[in-house]
């Protein structure tokens, strides 16, 4: 589980082998994990539910970046567009519309807060042991070769293989549209 | 005729149906219509009678149930001596009765339900002499104790008679458990319920003595029960409850004597069984003397006359254990007339004083100079004072006795107890001056007739055991069996010992006066008292049914309600007490639903997940 | 593991990991819209998942890669919008009702 | 296809729907269920009259088989034996006199005529009934409107009664369904025709699991210590004709229930069981009488005298594995006392129905001295107390004969106990007798009428039966006796 | 093309635009009684176009989709439940007359989403189709606004939707990673299981996500809440509709995808499914309102039919008809206490006492629906639970079987409950008869069916097996 010491140690003291591609992805990789858990880290922490947001939009420009690091660009473009550009939007007028009246906890309280920590470990505990022992007999061991774009890769799959989801997602949009203007309209 | 000889039982049987059906409306009719049965059915008795005597058997059979595998259950009747004699016995008696009983009865709201039940018992009763295998018997044995049941509890309203209505039924059912029990037990070593056929198997040797000796002893409980044998005897006393016509013709002439005729019946098959001879005659004899002594003592004239027939019975149960069947079966027929003439008297005589208290009586025999004569004559007989008809058969189990000196001698003191109590009773009853109150309404011909009818065979019956004529009854109801023979010391001894008893009842009673008895009873006090509680016996057994049957039974309720129901109910309230609590854990905040949805899934992953052992 | 070249575990990792911390903030945090954010968390972490094993997804042979998992993610992204277009509804049409967003105000639904 | 037959079934469920149909019929609901139940019992006499008893036991007669759920193997297999042709007219007779009794019922007549007729359906296809899931089906169509019958025209505690009664016997169900189906996909024919299934009995090594579990259902119903206490409840607080409905057939089915299926179906297991039976009979004889002795209740003593009385089919049942002779005299006996019980039972509880009726009340202490106002109803209790006693010329004594004749010589010490049971049952039925009727007449039950001419009538067709019965057995001997065999020689084989 | 396989779902989509935009454009807005017809319309076409697919096991959308006879029932079945609930519904709706015919549009595009759930045969569309129904059933949930209860069960629904979804969603993406696709088919053709865990997980996983749909334990906690606060016939809606679209992608899912040779998911449904009934049953005990009540018993349920699923493929045939009687029985409840409730203004099981004097119909109606669900005969439940047993016997599950035949007899004691305060109880007041209207018209259709399908449960029978094995 935890990374071998001594080949790090030595990538960083650039005795062997030289700085590559690589060693700078996977260090891009780290840091933007990091970026990311701690942003996650901070929305559970903090106490204002404003300051949760930015900390979600950390989180989300984090993952888009890794989403270009793990070879999907197009989806990186989605991600930065739908979810800060529209989701986020939509949470900070959420936010801005319910004004709390006085102080109110924004996490539970202490048995609350060890209950969903029990969970999360659990559930985390359970997925790893999973995910870090299993072999993934149909997954190459090393990154697929993928075109400088995989928009057209997307589409063709987006529109071919999966056209009837696509419709299915529209239809989604379209009920969430009306039940939204249902029930968020003042009566 | 004696083809057709179950037309006797069912003609009092029809009596009954057409009472019950509507004639009860009309008492008097009831009455007649009873009369008039039995009447015909004690003429076809006697001409079957003279049939039997002329060599005449008959037996036949009827399929009761079928089995699906082998032979089905048979009900049937026969016709032989003992049948024959029993029926002349049975229905004459139950007619005199019945004549006596329309005058006895009269008034009585009751009256035609009296009749009907009167006429089901004879039915009941010839059904049980006509019998010719064991379940049929026991049918009608079980139907004459419902009979003495209905009868004893006549005057339901009254607690003592409905209580002995019921310990009558009760204690004489424990006996028949045994009866049933024996049946059983015959049935599966026999395989056939046929007197007749056992009779031969057991002459055959087909069935090893030892069952034979259980199968016996065991008929022997239900005829201890129904005869008021000891310890089965405390039911009888009681029985007096009931009116004194029914003492009469079922708790001193018939149905007591059933039980003598069920071991004179399966007498084949006692015979060869030495052992349940022996306990028969053992308990007999003890009878006989246990139920003596309390007869000294009761102050009530159908008591005394109830503990003479507990007495008398356990005589004849002797004979029989003795191997003297036909010995006792002549005292049978003795006894059942004069004691049902005693009864009769008694009745008269309470019919007077209205009371069975015998302090309360005396000096009736100015009133009542016929029934004084009867009950004379009736005790003479009891006493066994020659030439009436007790002294012939009292002597002929006296005479087989004398092979067994303890027996000899519990019989001859029986018989000196029994003259004492007799006299005691007549002493009490007609000597001296009223005592009490008299409500003389004057007595109906109808309750004379029956006493001056049985005075013939009180006096006479026994003239057929004059050793002179051989000995008849034995060859009549016992061909082949030994001779009873006339033993003229005995015969002198018991009469002396008789005349002994007499002479210390009148030395203590005579002129009906009580102080010499009184004085008596205080020097013997203790012995008094336990004659008096007789013996304690009564005590135990309410003892036994109260405490101990009772009891067991509160623990088996108190285990139903409490430890079952307890159990039952406990669960009930576990289940809903579990869903009272789960029901709490639904707390109504969304994130405790999700904290339990995501364990939920963790435990499911781990349960599928621990049996990989987690490589 | 080594630590790099990254492999399918390493983004594998990073998603359960926001996956859970996800799942925690559902959990713990009190305000509906926070919880509503943690949610898409989640589904960033799945997102993060299904990218990874995209990108060692040979295509069958001579065929270009199918990228399914990539476009499971752009559907997941669209159902995130939804989700949130749904729950900011609700919770606004909450708030109009009791004027506070905090979860634990809708418990009076319980036994 | 037989008419008869089938017409006898579903004829009462028909009665049911016109009485429903007709919404405004109160006083005409009552005509209905009188003729239905009427019909239905001139049906089942001419069936037994005509039942043939020469044939081969082993066959069903008048049967109909139809296709039903054929991929469960099921089909609609009616038809009547030695065993259920009893009991199928003792359902048609009681539930015909239960109609007479209830002829006053003034609460929602409707209903409780069209609930009664159901029964009466549910019970004549148990009864009649060829095919395991056909039988069950309507073993379970039974409870539902017993549980209203109790629970809508019950006593003072019917809610607490017909809520024992239906958890009880529900939960019973529950063991027998998992029994039968288990049955059913072990047994080397898969059908659920039940001759077919007896004459290739399973003899796996999961038949005294099955055995087990069927079992438990029946003895629920039976009922069987120490699964009886909703017994006295429910019949206790049962309205009269529903008590006798209950006592006289509901706990026939499961005695039924237990021959047909553990005996007839699982021989081999029952074999290995029939010690225990035979135990757990003894217990129901000699416990259900202790505790009936200290009952103050008058129903509740009747109610706990049939636990006991059901001992003796459970004990002739137990008996019959020996086959031979007394195998087939014990299950012969079974059968009878199941019969004669029902009939008996019915009778005391229409006498303590009369009682309750007018006394409006059931306590034995409260009572006493009723024989001098009501010498009618005072005879017919007398008169049933004794059938139940077990009285020669009864219809009780020729089945319990038959129970310790063919018992003796299998279990000699329990019959010993059964037998002295009878003393027992004396004493109390004839204590009962004595504190309700004998004594002095008590002033408040001064101006009690007797019993009505239609009560009376009632009164006199139970005792016709149960004298009949008693003094010529025959007439279900001969019917009983050919089937009791074959079954008690399928056991011992 | 493949469209013609769409055209149930397309049809309800129709229906359910023309009542909205209609409602929008025509002044004054749609009537009811149009609405309605339009509705029914949808769905007759809906059905039609469904029954002319015949069940022909065609696949399209490049394997998205399969038009079999597994789909085909279910989508009859949702159909039929639908037309029942917006009937029912019919008197509800002339009270509410703002948004109704959004709710409308709304249920019958919840419905054309259950139903691709039924016929979906790869995961992408399965999890969309699955979002569709729970995002608009949230809205239907929460569509009473100023009724704080109603409003609390949409939170709540959507909330836990949200995370059960997201849990499956990761369920999914470890199938996906094992096998790189998303067919079901392919999936299991793919399936070679080198470890068994990520499968066992994901197995979970997706059990926790339709576990969700179907209210089973541990995932079932919304269900009271939801089912008390929502209107009534959303209520209805989820307990019929939804729950048994759960079990079609459920058994589906199951069944396609995940060998039971290799992987014991059975056991793991009948640890579920014991779980579920028992939970269902001893909480149902201790309720005191009927939608509760119904709720819990609808848990209950569910572990019944758990106990088919957990039969595998022998359990498949008697699911399916235990669903179809489940939809009438279950409608028929609901479809009554929408219709008491209405007329005596409450839902307290308490203030039903006496129902059978001042709604003599109604309260049949709700008994024979009660005496359904606790099975016995001759009502469908009865041979639901019966077929269900049955294969689970089969499949060596004798042990849930009897937690199974003891939670159903132990059930009786709350449903007699119910029926003995109507029957047994006194009750005050009076309760005005009405004419006969549509509310009244589907509870006759519901109740019928519950003895109907009971009578005829054997060709139904011999229908859902057939249906059953059609899946691939």
């Amino acid at each position: 589980m935890l990374p071998e010491p001594a080949p790090l140690v030595a990538t960083l003291l650039g005795a062997t082998p030289p700085m590559n591609a690589e060693l700078l992805t996977a260090l891009g990789f780290y840091a933007l994990a990091g970026l990311a858990l701690a942003g996650a880290l901070g929305l559970i922490i903090a106490s204002d539910v404003f300051h949760d947001a930015l900390f979600l939009v950390l989180t989300l420009g984090s993952v888009a970046g890794i989403f270009v690091i793990l070879g999907a660009d197009f989806l990186a473009v989605v991600q930065v567009l739908i979810y800060v550009g529209a989701i986020m939007i939509l949470i900070l007028f959420g936010i801005m519309l319910t004004p709390q009246l006085g102080n109110l906890p924004n996490t539970g309280g202490p048995g609350q807060i060890a209950a969903g920590v029990i969970a999360a470990v659990a559930v985390l505990g359970t997925i790893l042991a999973v995910i870090t022992t299993a072999t993934w007999p149909r997954a190459s061991a090393a990154p697929i070769d993928l075109p400088a774009g995989t928009t057209s890769l997307l589409g063709t799959s987006l529109f071919n293989s999966f056209a009837l989801p696509f419709e299915v997602a529209s239809v989604l949009l379209l009920i969430a549209m009306i039940g939204a203007l249902v029930i968020a309209r003042e009566p | 005729m004696a083809a057709q000889a179950w037309i006797i039982a069912a003609l009092p049987l029809l009596a009954f149906l057409i009472i019950a059906a509507g004639a009860r409306r009309s008492p008097l009719l009831s009455a007649w219509l009873t009369i008039l049965a039995i009447g015909a059915a004690a003429l076809v008795s006697l001409i079957v009678f003279g049939q039997v005597t002329g060599g005449t058997r008959v037996e036949q059979s009827y399929t009761w149930l079928p089995l699906g595998t082998g032979q089905p259950f048979l009900v049937g009747f026969q016709v032989d001596s003992l049948t024959a004699t029993m029926l002349v016995v049975v229905s004459s008696v139950s007619l005199l009765v019945q004549i006596y009983s329309l005058g006895y009865m009269a008034g009585d709201p009751g009256f035609a339900r009296y009749f009907a039940f009167m006429a089901l018992f004879t039915f009941s009763m010839l059904g049980l002499v006509l019998a010719n295998n064991l379940l049929a018997l026991y049918i009608f044995w079980e139907l004459v104790g419902l009979c003495s049941y209905l009868l004893i509890g006549h005057w339901h309203e009254r607690p003592s008679a409905a209580a002995a209505a019921k310990k009558a039924f009760i204690v004489t059912r424990f006996g028949d458990f045994g009866f049933l029990a024996g049946i059983l037990f015959l049935y599966w070593h026999a395989n056939t319920l046929q007197i007749s056929e056992l009779a031969q198997k057991v002459a055959a040797g087909q069935i090893p003595e030892s069952a034979l000796t259980v199968g016996m002893l065991l008929i022997f409980c239900g005829a201890a029960g129904k005869s008021a044998q000891f310890p089965l005897h405390a039911w009888l006393p009681d029985a007096m409850e009931g009116p004194t016509p029914v003492s009469a013709l079922i708790h001193a002439a018939t149905m007591v004597a059933a039980g003598v005729y069920l071991m004179a019946r399966t007498f084949p098959l006692l015979e060869h069984a030495p052992v349940a001879m022996g306990v028969v005659a053992s308990i007999g004899g003890f009878t006989a003397i246990f139920a003596a002594t309390m007869g000294l003592v009761s102050t009530d004239i159908k008591r005394v006359l109830a503990y003479s027939t507990m007495s008398q019975l356990g005589y004849m149960m002797m004979a029989i254990g003795l191997g003297a069947m036909a010995a006792g079966m002549f005292h049978l027929v003795n006894h059942a007339f004069f004691k049902a003439m005693l009864f009769l008297c008694a009745g008269s005589v309470i019919h007077l004083v209205d009371t069975n208290e015998m302090p309360e009586m005396g000096g009736l025999g100015k009133e009542r100079p016929l029934t004084f004569l009867a009950m004379t004559v009736g005790a003479l007989s009891l006493a066994g004072i020659v030439p009436l008809s007790g002294f012939w058969s009292k002597d002929e189990i006296l005479g087989a006795a004398v092979g067994s000196p303890i027996l000899f001698g519990a019989a001859l003191l029986t018989v000196f107890l029994t003259a004492a109590y007799m006299f005691r009773v007549i002493y009490l009853t007609f000597a001296g001056p009223h005592r009490g109150q008299v409500h003389d309404h004057g007595e109906p011909t109808s309750m004379a007739l029956p006493l001056v009818v049985l005075l013939v065979p009180t006096v006479a019956s026994g003239l057929i055991g004059i050793p002179a004529l051989g000995s008849p009854i034995a060859a009549f109801l016992e061909p082949g069996g030994a001779p009873a023979a006339f033993n003229p010391v005995v015969a002198a001894i018991s009469l002396l010992v008789a005349l002994a008893g007499i002479g210390t009842a009148t030395v203590l009673y005579s002129g009906g006066k009580m102080d010499r008895s009184h004085a008596l009873q205080t020097s013997l006090a203790p012995i008094h008292t336990l004659l008096v509680n007789r013996y304690y016996v009564d005590h135990v057994y309410n003892w036994i049914a109260g405490g101990v049957v009772l009891g067991i039974a509160w623990m088996a309720d108190n285990f139903d309600k409490y430890v079952i129901d307890g159990m039952v109910n406990g669960v009930g309230e576990l289940a809903v007490g579990t869903g009272g609590w789960l029901r709490r854990a639904q707390t109504g905040q969304v994130q405790a639903y999700a904290w339990t949805l995501l364990i939920g899934v963790v435990a499911l992953a781990a349960l599928a997940l621990l049996p990989l052992g987690l490589r | 593991m080594p630590i790099y070249p990254i492999a399918l575990q390493h983004g594998l990792i990073l998603g359960a990991a926001l996956f859970s911390l996800g799942l925690a903030g559902a959990l713990i945090k009190r305000n509906a819209i926070a919880i509503l954010m943690a949610i898409e968390l989640m589904l960033n972490g799945v997102n993060v998942t299904f990218v990874s094993f995209a990108q060692h997804m040979p295509g069958a042979p001579g065929q270009p890669p199918e990228l399914t998992g990539q476009v499971f993610a752009i559907f997941v992204i669209t159902v995130a919008a939804a989700e949130a277009a749904v729950g900011l509804a609700i919770v606004l049409a909450s708030y109009r009702l009791r004027h506070t967003v905090q979860i634990d105000a809708s418990s009076s639904l319980r036994g | 296809m037989n008419t008869a037959l089938n017409l006898a079934i579903w004829l009462p469920l028909a009665g049911a729907v016109l009485i429903a149909l007709l919404p405004s019929a109160e006083r005409l609901a009552r005509w209905i269920a009188l003729v239905a139940s009427g019909l239905v019992l001139g049906l089942a006499v001419g069936l037994a009259l005509s039942f043939d008893r020469q044939a081969p036991a082993a066959q069903p007669q008048f049967i109909t088989h139809l296709d039903w759920i054929r991929q469960l193997g099921a089909s609609y297999f009616v038809g009547l034996d030695g065993l259920s042709l009893p009991l199928f007219v003792l359902n048609a007779l009681l539930v015909f006199l239960a109609v007479l009794v209830s002829w006053k019922t003034q609460q929602r007549t409707r209903a409780y005529f069209a609930l009664l007729l159901v029964v009466e359906t549910a019970v004549a296809g148990v009864f009649s009934s060829w095919d395991l899931f056909l039988f069950f089906l309507f073993w379970e169509l039974e409870l539902a409107p017993m549980y209203l019958l109790i629970g809508i025209w019950g006593g003072e505690r019917r809610e607490y009664a017909a809520m024992k009664f239906i958890l009880y016997t529900v939960g019973g169900s529950a063991f027998m369904l998992v029994g039968i189906l288990l049955l059913y996909f072990n047994s080397p024919v898969k059908t659920f025709d039940m001759v077919a299934m007896g004459s290739q009995p399973y003899v796996g090594s999961l038949a005294g699991l099955i055995w087990l579990l069927v079992f438990v259902g029946f003895a629920v119903k039976v009922p069987i210590f120490p699964l009886h206490t909703w017994l006295p409840d429910a019949h206790t607080e049962a309205p009269t004709a529903i008590s006798v409905l209950l006592a006289g057939i509901l706990l026939k089915m499961g005695g039924y229930a237990l021959l047909r299926v553990n005996f007839g179906l699982l021989p081999g297991a029952t074999r290995q069981f029939a010690t225990l039976l035979a135990v757990l009979a003894v217990v129901n004889i000699v416990y259900g009488a202790l505790v009936a002795m200290r009952q103050s209740d008058l129903k509740r003593l009747i109610a706990n005298s049939s636990i006991s009385h059901m001992g003796y089919v459970i004990l002739g049942a137990s008996a019959a594995v020996a086959g031979g002779a007394a195998g087939a005299m014990a299950m012969q006996g079974a059968i009878f006392q199941m019969f004669s019980h029902g009939i008996i039972t019915g009778l005391l509880f229409v006498m303590v129905g009369l009682v309750y009726d007018r006394a409006h009340t059931r306590q034995i202490s409260a009572l006493g001295g009723l024989a001098a106002r009501m010498p009618f109803v005072a005879v017919g209790f007398v008169m049933a107390a004794l059938a139940s006693l077990g009285l020669p010329g009864m219809a009780g004594f020729a089945a319990e004969f038959l129970v310790f004749a063919g018992t003796f010589p299998v279990y000699g010490v329990a019959t010993i106990l059964a037998i002295g049971t009878i003393v027992l049952t004396a004493g109390y039925m004839l204590w009962l007798v004595e504190r309700v009727f004998f004594g002095p007449q008590r002033p408040e039950w001064a101006r009690l009428p007797d019993a009505s001419r239609l009560e009376a009538l009632t009164v006199a067709a139970f005792l016709i039966v149960i004298i009949g019965v008693g003094v010529y057995p025959r007439i279900l001997g001969d019917i009983l006796a050919p089937t009791a065999a074959t079954l008690a020689a399928r056991l011992a084989s | 093309m493949d469209l013609r396989l769409l055209g149930p779902e397309v049809a309800l989509a129709v229906a359910a635009s023309v009542i909205i935009l209609a409602d929008a454009f025509i002044p004054g807005g749609l009537s009811r009684r149009a609405m309605l017809s339009v509705a029914a319309l949808g769905i007759a076409i809906s059905a039609w176009a469904a029954i002319s697919l015949g069940g022909s096991s065609a696949s399209g959308f490049n394997g998205t989709i399969r038009a079999d006879a597994f789909s085909l029932f279910f989508e009859l079945l949702l159909l039929a439940g639908t037309l029942l609930v917006l009937l029912a519904a019919a008197t509800l709706l002339e009270a509410s007359p703002r948004y109704r015919a959004e709710s409308v549009g709304l249920v019958l595009l919840a419905t054309a989403a259950l139903m691709l759930l039924a016929s979906a045969t790869e995961l992408i569309t399965i999890y969309l189709a699955l979002e569709t129904s729970s995002l608009s059933t949230a809205f239907l949930s929460a569509w009473n606004k100023k009724d704080l209860r109603s409003n609390e069960a949409g939170l709540k629904y959507f909330v836990l939707s949200a995370i059960a979804s997201a849990v499956l969603l990761y369920g999914i993406a470890l199938l996906y990673g094992l096998t790189g696709q998303t067919h079901l088919e392919g999936i299991r053709q793919l399936l070679e299981v080198p470890s068994k865990a990520p499968v066992l997980l994901a197995a979970a996983m997706l059990l926790a996500g339709f576990g969700f749909k179907i209210s089973a334990v541990p995932f079932q906690m919304w269900t009271p809440d939801v089912y008390e606060g929502a209107p009534t016939p959303i209520t209805a809606y989820l307990s019929v509709a939804s729950k048994a679209a759960g079990f079609a992608v459920l058994v589906r899912v199951l069944q396609t995808t995940l060998p039971d040779t290799q992987i014991d998911w059975p056991l793991l449904v009948a640890i579920v499914a014991a779980l579920t009934m028992t939970v269902g049953n001893l909480v149902a005990m201790a309720q005191s309102n009927i939608k509760r009540m119904l709720a819990y018993s609808s848990i209950a349920q569910a572990g019944y039919v758990l106990i088919g699923v957990a039969a595998s493929r022998q359990g498949t045939g008697p699911v399916l008809f235990y669903l179809l009687g489940y939809t009438a029985t279950n409608l028929g409840a609901f479809i009554a206490v929408i219709e008491i409730a209405r007329r005596i203004g409450s839902e307290q099981m308490a203030d039903f006492a006496g129902l059978y004097r001042r709604a003599p119909g109604l309260a049949f109606a709700l008994a024979i629906s009660l005496l359904s669900l606790a099975g016995l005969p001759p009502l469908v439940g009865f041979f639901g639970k019966l077929f269900l047993f049955w294969a689970a016997i089969q499949a060596n599950l004798g042990w849930l079987v009897l937690i199974g035949v003891l939670n159903s007899a132990a059930s009786l004691f709350y449903y007699a409950q119910v029926i003995h305060t109507m029957y047994l109880l006194p009750g005050e007041g009076e309760v005005s008869p009405e004419a006969p209207n549509l509310s009244t018209g589907s509870l006759v259709v519901a109740v019928g069916g519950i003895f109907a399908l009971g009578i005829f449960s054997a060709p139904l029978l011999g229908l859902a097996i057939t249906a059953a094995e059609s899946l691939p």
